[in-house]
């Protein structure tokens, strides 16, 4: 459970900056009740990567198929000069985040992943990657990758989108 | 032979007299073009410009003549509206004082749509909400009076607006639920994390009067809902990933939720799914509900579709298949039809062309290429 | 001589508005007295139109080939929402403008072409047309079109070029 | 077989062990990357992003990774430029209020190149000159004291500014003469409409404290110089649109012009023509001049180039063709070398790929794909 308690309180404190008490329980209240354990451990793998990208395609981090990507809709900045956990020079990263599980092909392990947007720069414009596996509408805002997740920075801008792994999603 | 050749002399005499002896081209004026009036085969699109998000726009476009008739800039993820009476053309957006950094303004814009000029506008609190165009960013009052904004901040309220005094008049907290489906003179629904509709009544000024929530009509673990709630008579049909029809009746005080009905049965069911970034639209003068469809599995939801699928909103039959590639179209990320009697159906595709179609044959009327970057939705009067 | 006379007065009176006079006369100086005939009325004509569009496209304001379009580098307003001579609902004319002499193949003329910017929306991004007949670089900026000629207006972005005949170029 | 069927079955189990066994992957980190250090490879791309104008971004681009390093905003109609000591991007460019629209506000912005992060403004009045990118439209005195930007209302002028105390200085009147060509620690020379340069002479304060005209160094109506002017040893080379080259010498007080020369000899002579938006690139260690060659006529000054041809700049000879067809390159518009031993030809397409070379042999090193939207001019140390 140590990398799901990291999630909570990854989450919950950046959230806390940014929202007060009452809006943050009224909007996130599964997430800090432990409710979120069923939608971030969903059971059903069967449907999951229909089309496999190819091995070197899953583990290159300048790849939309790359498998820590698996819900990220918008521009990898492991093309615009940052890396796959690591934003761009002169961008900041936003201390709130959407959250996706995704599976390890090389461990057959399944991932809990924090996906922050980098911020403050005009759109990088460059691997632009749009996959939602398990990504769900906006009114599920911690499963959501098309609010602008820079929302809450002094710099709003959107620049490019890393994936830091959580922890492993035990069942 | 001789004739012959006195008959082309003077033809290129002629000719070249003719040439010699017309008047110049007369000096041009320069003008500024009048909008033709409004029709109900105008559509405005809304190009997020994805690859330059600070220069979103909303492109207006003439489904009868083919022409685009002008364009309205949209700033950083806008969400945009038209006034109940088709007038005025609402831009919530954001504006940054250096481009893409600097202090960040939100506000709403307002352009009257026979000119393209902008009128006037309200400025917002920096909360509005940063997302990808649904019906349901911005909203008008059925009588026009009020306007409502969806904030996000991550924690979710709206703002409530007089478009006439431009004022804000104030912030309704929404518990966590989101964006704005407006309701008669007074009424605001916010889709909850729950599957449920809050809706919350306001008194003359704006402020709140009431809140109740509704039971929930849709699970979203199992089979989330679309946001891009789809306009029809007295409501909106919500259709979710796996192609139910989810109809909220939004005449009464609070919402009724109306049996959901599949677009897709037996072995098609989770193979043939809806999907994109409009996936589907309603003409209610001829109960028709027109949706993309693609084949594809968990996470396919934002897929653009390979077919239009046709549906009647009475007997909830499907009438129609119509695959694009039979016009050599790309697949469709966004859908509009128009509310009149010969309705054109809109579609734009994720290669940015705009397709228009006879909406009750199916016959490829035109292809408009280039609209824009990436003309995700279509509003239409 | 009238529409050279035209073409000054229009020209000088635009610049009138927002230039000072003294800038304006060193500016512009020679479009006022005279000397720009020349560049106005090149004798060369052996170079034109190297590779001519079809007579369809060249009577065509939506295409890049139009005659009249011969100096324009930039978005055709008759793409935009306007016309060749009419800027898109919602925008505003430069009063300012670059020049251009373009040969009608219609009647086998040259004309006097005042190009002007339509000015207070973002760049229209339609029909990019890049016509260079004449053009000269910013040095001469009365036949240049790389300077943004919305520059003087109260919404100083360009949106779109259109193509106003001014009168015959008279030799 | 039964022995090999026993080995099947313990390698399967050693193999399912070893997944199973193997650790999780470590929780990561979120960082923000650090640049590496400036070297000569590194290469600075203005994008004028021409169909979203008000989105103009500078790429950041390592020769020998062929990493894309960052990206700084460039705003509108930018200009750009590098400080003496290469540590400093400043981007001279314009914004409005409401994205496309509003108040303008003039701005030199300046950023660290080692962080690509801004350090500071400074705002200036409206009277930028909105035109493609040069090498003139703001630069540096050679100690980096001053900054001089190119003013345009139509009026022509320039504006001084002190970069350390983040202050405008004044504004000096070129009398119609345009752009702001730098030389020592307090000279501007401009180019006039009649193929002269203005040379203003700055005192202590950046007021004027002299000015002078040289001689006509071309002709602006029988052969124009682009005014892209090429950074060489000691001056700048301008090359004219049939192909002569106008070296000039700014060593001195005032301009030494030097006796032109011929890129096209015989019958190629206005046949094939220098053209795009920075038509040539010169190795001053080298000796090497670049130019991006087309065959056209009249009006084709802006046709990108489909050979680059290089020269000897000593003994004027051309020592080699390199059609870019050969490695399936659409047409070159921007050329750049770098300004070491082992220099790097950088060359941008008008389909907006970045292809590197070996500038000695020609040897394509690699082709980036899709370096931002419309990449007309490139900086580097």
């Amino acid at each position: 459970m140590h990398s799901i308690d990291r999630l909570f309180e990854k989450s919950s404190r950046a959230l806390a900056q940014r929202t007060s008490r009452r809006s943050l329980l009224a909007a996130f209240g599964q997430l800090l009740t432990g409710a979120v354990l069923i939608p971030l451990l969903p059971m059903d793998r069967s449907a999951r990567a229909a089309t496999p990208g190819a091995k070197s395609a899953r583990d290159d981090p300048q790849s939309c198929d790359y498998w820590k990507y698996c819900a990220i809709d918008g521009f990898l900045c492991a093309c615009c000069g940052g890396s796959s956990t690591s934003c761009p020079p002169g961008t900041a990263p936003s201390p709130i985040t959407w959250i996706g599980t995704c599976h390890n092909p090389g461990d057959k392990r399944d991932y809990i992943v924090s996906y922050n947007d980098c911020c403050g720069k005009v759109s990088c414009g460059t691997c632009e990657c749009n996959r939602n596996e398990r990504e769900k509408p906006m009114y599920r805002p911690s499963r959501n990758n098309d609010l602008n997740w820079c929302m809450a920075n002094a710099d709003a801008n959107y620049h490019c989108s890393v994936s830091v792994l959580l922890g492993v999603a035990e069942q | 032979m001789n004739q012959m050749l006195l008959r082309a002399g003077l033809l290129s005499l002629a000719a070249c007299f003719r040439v010699i002896a017309a008047a110049p081209l007369p000096a041009e004026h320069l003008t500024v073009t009048a909008m033709p009036p409004v029709n109900a085969h105008r559509i405005y699109i809304v190009d997020e410009a994805f690859n330059n998000e600070i220069d979103a726009r909303v492109h207006v476009f003439d489904g009868d003549t083919f022409r685009r008739l002008g364009q309205l800039d949209a700033g950083y993820y806008p969400t945009y509206n038209l006034s109940p009476d088709g007038k005025t053309s609402a831009i919530g957006t954001s504006y940054f004082a250096r481009g893409g950094h600097g202090a960040r303004t939100d506000v709403v814009e307002f352009a009257d749509n026979q000119t393209l000029a902008l009128t006037h506008e309200i400025i917002l609190p920096p909360k509005r909400a940063h997302t990808l165009p649904t019906p349901f960013g911005l909203a008008y009052s059925a009588d026009g009076r009020f306007v409502y904004v969806a904030y996000v901040t991550p924690a979710a309220s709206f703002g409530v607006l007089d478009p006439a005094k431009a004022t804000v008049l104030g912030e309704i907290d929404t518990a966590g639920c989101v964006l704005v489906i407006p309701s008669g003179p007074n009424r605001v629904s916010s889709i909850c994390e729950s599957g449920k509709l809050l809706t919350v009544t306001l008194d003359e000024k704006g402020n709140e009067a009431s809140r109740a929530f509704s039971d929930a009509f849709f699970d979203p673990d199992a089979d989330p809902v679309f946001v891009q709630g789809i306009p029809m008579s007295g409501g909106y049909a919500f259709v979710s990933f796996l192609g139910d029809v989810h109809e909220v009746d939004f005449t009464g005080a609070q919402p009724l939720l109306r049996k959901p009905w599949p677009l897709v049965t037996g072995a098609d069911k989770g193979r043939w799914r809806p999907g994109g970034t409009q996936p589907g639209a309603i003409s209610s003068p001829m109960h028709r509900l027109y949706v993309s469809m693609h084949q594809g599995g968990e996470g396919s939801h934002k897929n653009a579709g390979t077919e239009i699928w046709v549906f009647d909103t009475v007997s909830h039959q499907r009438i129609a298949r119509w695959p694009m590639r039979a016009h050599k179209l790309s697949d469709v990320l966004a859908l509009q039809v128009s509310q009149d009697e010969a309705p054109l159906l809109f579609a734009a595709t994720n290669q940015a062309d705009l397709a228009v179609f006879d909406a009750l044959t199916g016959q490829l009327r035109h292809i408009e290429p280039k609209m824009g970057q990436t003309p995700w939705f279509m509003h239409n009067p």
